[in-house]
């Protein structure tokens, strides 16, 4: 979503989104929503029928965050992504069909087939990549908006982090780096409540992830992160800030998973009723019947997204159980560069 | 494969490794009050490959202890709680994430004997679900056996069969110094008989899983079950394998190997974890000045981890490290070797 | 020092420290604090004399701090330490002998040779070590406190850390631990402006380190750290909600060191104006004015505890140069317990 | 000592090895603007061994910049940094703290190129003053390459002269994959004859400090002195030492230790790190596999560090890592050795 597609309203009442967002980009934004969730649940599909080999990290339930967050950025500003990076790796633009030909173990996946899930990345829209290590992005983000600043490139760099994520020293390093150094990154915590199936009462020793941005001098914000208009808002405040060359922000996006944490999750640390409560507050509708109400699209128009994400996937699909295996004989090809091999 | 154990007359029962390592914690937490388990998830979650499994039912959150996902302070508070009274076992999620805490185990806890002249001790385990085969890549996949067994203070196993699992884990508390246990996640789910209650396995004793004459094979977890499916082709040809379990990586069982070269006069070193500095190449080193390099028939050869990281594609990620047709070819080009 | 030493007056106007502790407490602290400056000048002149290898950093400017952290700890009490800690080592109650000993390689040295400088330990007083590692002991003072509230015992545990320590991961991760189980241990940062040449400004993103508590939702202080009292008096509220099971504190003491980091230092990031102003306002010369002042001492008998730890320390480096070396054949003795060897 | 360069013809100027480092830096933050120096105290303070020096007050603190005591953070930083287009030079200030850092160097940096299927790189430079001597004790002497040799992905270099440490630095900075320069702190006051300008020495290729026919000694950072000094005393005697610089631990130049061991028949391998598991056991697997194997004229001798951690009594600190008699009569060993 490029910077070109905001229009200013008059009509201040509106939720920020509208107001801030063409039709087009919000319509885009949508369907990006839309690709998320059912990539997702195909992705799911094919590791049932044994398309997919190892374990995986469903988003399913904070498809706004993840699309939100990302409204403003173009190409050249970068993101770092987490285990749970499906979702980030759409919004930031990646295809649909190159991701699954990565989950697949494909040469045409975005990794060649190497990195699998938890490695996607698309370098050429700016995901630098989603990481196994939880923490592990949080000073990688640091360095890629350190050369930002240091090569006088306006770009700002959004690193995506888990509540769990929170606790690793890591954190506290690049928060505390960024903010010395007034860096133009913003620390987007997804809190889904659980480090997989540690709660934040029981690992984390404040209520939210934003009260901890006082200790690195920084502002910190929470808010409801299954409402698109108010994630959006609060990033376009860090990133102008960002970009103005004021330093980093932390924002803190509250929402949930609605699958497992993995494969292996039996959900034993929360209750039915908890997923349910939070079902019931399902982005994508929430957000499409925003759309609606502001006359941004009406129902068709919506099921006619919806139904172009569904060919995309489907077609994504496709193309990636048609692509090629990578050579059995090149397993130490990219280790390193090709000229110094 | 059977279990073997060091106790063969006791009761035995048919467990997985996973469930042997977790009747080791059970027997541990109940024999000894300053026994504690830590880690990630290992409370409600049973851990991440269900090894814990219900003993925080059993226990309580008192003595199995879900910490913040924080492997560096994680570690260093095992550290601390073992330096005045307690003994922890301490579970990283992967071994992968130990990479995160190297300071606290090398730098504090494989050295604080030593820098503190002997007036301190700390008598803790680290529990680390190693290698690869699962289909998670690069950062969850590798084998730091190597890195640890270059450790002074250290003493690094790695149990291939449930019985060791539980003894191994169980000498491990009883030892005065720290001690890594890598647990191959493939082995979890293998079932083979384990003896029942308490008893140990000694570290730094290998074990001879099948003689043989014609040439040694030193395997290491996983790679110690391909072997033995190696050495029964091979036996079809009749070439006799002797395959040596090396059980432990820190100290090394140099006695066994060298007595088994002798014998053989061939030496092959199978291993998961990178060929090049990998734990092979110290036994390797170790055959290549001892005594027994005078018997030595034919080179010493090793099959290691590609150079490379572990990758995603599944086929790739086989190609990656050595499997039993690899193990019986080397064995073989050894054999046919003239001298 | 124990709670024995301890009396209460009905003067509610005088300095904490005055009011709290008995007189033979506060002239044994004053002892204590004449002890590390002259046994780090001891060393300093050592190590000119070529007695001494290696390096050393000295804590001279510091004494207050050590000391009144400590006046509240029995043995069963623990501390870690850090590199500077040779005042940390004394105020807890180690023999400057088996110091000097240890700083001179020997055999009866607290580590018997091995450790040096940045490893004294004196585990029977409680002393669980210094730390070449910068914020190494943050994570084992939290075990140390874990221990405690397992096996069900009061003793506490005094981290001390330096403000450069403050950030490092292992910083975070101790603290928040700390407070989530609620562990009986006393962060003590000695905020002496730097980290080696680095400010506080320069590398860390709020200007007091005790700002940083309400990230960890425990109590933090900021207290002058060349004022005894004050410091004594901090730390008796942290050690007193420590030992009711209410959870951890961090204490920040604001001092300076009166050297330069260690034997290498020039000096260059700081003026001598600065290090001047603070020399002006040196530790012990105004503990021992307050105890005048309050008449637990006179300049005479101030004076008799000065030459009495002047006594110690020349006995303690005589007894360490007639102290054997250890046997140069022992190089792996230490390394496992020897029933194990 | 005298450097050895690959570029003999050029103008050359004494320097010690840690001005040969900060000469390199400085040509590279003149060459190429994407080149920062990042670390702790690397500005003002001009570095804990100074080797930095003045370079802050000639490239400014954009160029220069110190950071938090934070090597994990930092370290990442300086991943994410290469990532997008700068090329860091990141020193920590002792190579023990790496051990803060093996996440990021290792699960990050080394892996990148590789778990990206190539769409991306993480060119940047380590650097890490390494060894024992200087009464630092344990947690600041360690000799960490086995370690990082044992990680595809990464290059691990150790020059033993100030020509080779300027000139594999700027080898290191043209190399398009993370590289790990262990600088011996011993040596940083080693002075020698070193080119003016740019120049590189290239990455993995050993060299050969001294030709000899009787006794090859593979030796690497300060041990390439003790055993130069060793082969001196060993010539008057008649025994004609081979020294080879092994320069790089990953990759290791196979080629010229096979070509020296085919012409010696003995290999002393010499290194500072722990012994078990370190390079040494590598270079001794490596050649005992090779063709080289069977013009061995007597076992694969290693001297390494000694099983424990780094004392901190002097006496006992050099005891621990091989010195140039033990060199010595290690090699007198293996020639007296009949076959
Ligand atoms: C360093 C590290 N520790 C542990 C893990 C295992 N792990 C993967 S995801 C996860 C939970 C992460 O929680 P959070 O940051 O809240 O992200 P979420 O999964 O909720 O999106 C854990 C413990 C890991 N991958 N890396
Ligand atoms: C992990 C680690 N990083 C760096 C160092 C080198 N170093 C030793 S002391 C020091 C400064 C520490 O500053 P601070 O914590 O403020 O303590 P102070 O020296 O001021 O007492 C540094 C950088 C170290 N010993 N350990
Ligand atoms: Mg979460
Ligand atoms: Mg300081």
């Amino acid at each position: 979503m490029t910077m070109k597609d905001k229009v200013e309203t008059a009509q201040d009442n509106l939720p920020f989104a509208i107001r801030h967002f063409s039709p087009d980009a919000l319509r885009a934004a949508l369907k990006k929503m839309y690709l998320i969730r059912l990539f997702e649940e195909g992705a799911e599909d094919s590791y049932t029928r044994g398309l997919i080999h190892g374990t995986m990290h469903l988003s399913i339930g904070q498809e706004a965050s993840a699309v939100a967050t990302c409204m403003e950025l173009t190409d050249a500003d970068k993101i770092t992504s987490t285990h749970r990076g499906h979702g980030h790796c759409i919004a930031k633009g990646a295809e649909v069909g190159r991701m699954f030909a990565e989950f697949f173990g494909k040469e045409t996946g975005y990794c060649h087939g190497r990195g699998g899930s938890m490695h996607i990345a698309d370098v050429k829209t700016g995901n630098l990549g989603a990481n196994g290590i939880v923490g592990g992005g949080l000073p990688i983000a640091v360095g890629a908006a350190l050369t930002a600043k240091r090569l006088g490139r306006d770009d700002v760099t959004i690193c995506f982090f888990g509540d769990g994520a929170n606790n690793e020293g890591a954190f506290h390093e690049a928060l505390n780096m960024a903010s010395v150094w007034k860096l133009p990154v913003i620390f987007v915590c997804e809190n889904n409540k659980y480090g997989m199936s540690t709660s934040i009462e029981r690992s984390t020793a404040v209520r939210y992830i934003a009260d901890r941005a006082v200790a690195y001098s920084m502002p910190g914000e929470t808010v409801d992160g299954n409402d698109f208009s108010a994630v959006a808002e609060a990033m376009h405040r860090a990133i102008a800030r960002a970009r103005a060359g004021e330093g980093p922000s932390l924002v803190e996006n509250l929402t949930y998973r609605w699958r497992g944490h993995s494969k292996s999750d039996r959900n034993r640390y929360r209750t039915k009723d908890e997923i349910e409560s939070w079902m019931a507050r399902d982005p994508i509708a929430r957000f499409r019947a925003d759309l609606i109400t502001h006359g941004i699209l009406n129902d068709e128009s919506a099921t006619a997204l919806q139904q172009a994400a569904e060919a995309d996937v489907a077609q994504g699909i496709e193309f990636a159980k048609a692509s090629p295996a990578p050579q059995i004989t090149e397993v130490t090809k990219f280790v390193h560069a090709e000229v110094s091999a | 494969m059977n279990a073997q154990t060091a106790i063969p007359e006791v009761k035995t029962r048919e467990m997985s490794y996973a469930e042997a390592i977790r009747d080791a914690m059970a027997i541990a937490l109940e024999r000894d009050p300053t026994v504690i388990l830590m880690g990630e998830d290992i409370g409600v979650y049973g851990g991440a490959f269900q090894v814990t499994g219900d003993l925080v039912e059993r226990f309580g959150t008192d003595r199995v202890m879900d910490t913040p996902i924080s492997e560096l302070g994680g570690a260093g508070v095992a550290v601390g709680a073992a330096l005045t009274g307690l003994k922890p076992i301490f579970e990283f999620q992967f071994s992968d994430f130990a990479a995160l805490a190297m300071e606290q185990i090398v730098n504090q806890a494989a050295k604080m004997r030593y820098m503190l002249g002997g007036e301190a001790a700390v008598p803790l385990v680290f529990r680390m679900p190693a290698g690869s085969g699962t289909g998670a890549a690069a950062q969850h996949s590798q084998s730091f056996e190597a890195w640890f067994g270059h450790v002074p203070g250290l003493k690094v196993v790695q149990p291939s069969t449930p019985a060791d699992a539980k003894g191994l884990l169980l000498a491990a508390l009883e030892d005065p110094d720290p001690v890594i246990i890598f647990e191959h996640k493939l082995l979890y789910k293998m079932k083979a008989q384990v003896p029942e209650g308490y008893y140990t396995t000694p570290i730094g004793k290998a074990q001879i899983m099948r003689p043989g004459r014609d040439v040694t094979i030193v395997a290491s977890a996983i790679m110690v079950h391909r072997a033995l499916e190696a050495a029964e082709k091979l036996a079809k040809d009749g070439i006799d394998a002797e395959v040596i379990d090396l059980r432990s990586v820190r100290p090394i069982d140099r006695d066994t190997i060298i007595a088994s070269v002798r014998k053989t006069g061939r030496l092959l070193c199978v291993y998961e974890g990178v060929r090049t500095l990998g734990v092979g190449a110290e036994i390797s080193a170790m055959i290549a000045e001892s005594e027994a390099f005078d018997y030595l028939d034919a080179p010493i050869l090793r099959l290691g981890g590609a150079e490379a990281p572990i990758p995603y594609n599944p086929d790739l990620e086989r190609a990656a490290v050595p499997q039993a047709p690899a193990i019986e070819a080397a064995a073989r080009q050894l054999v046919r070797r003239e001298v």
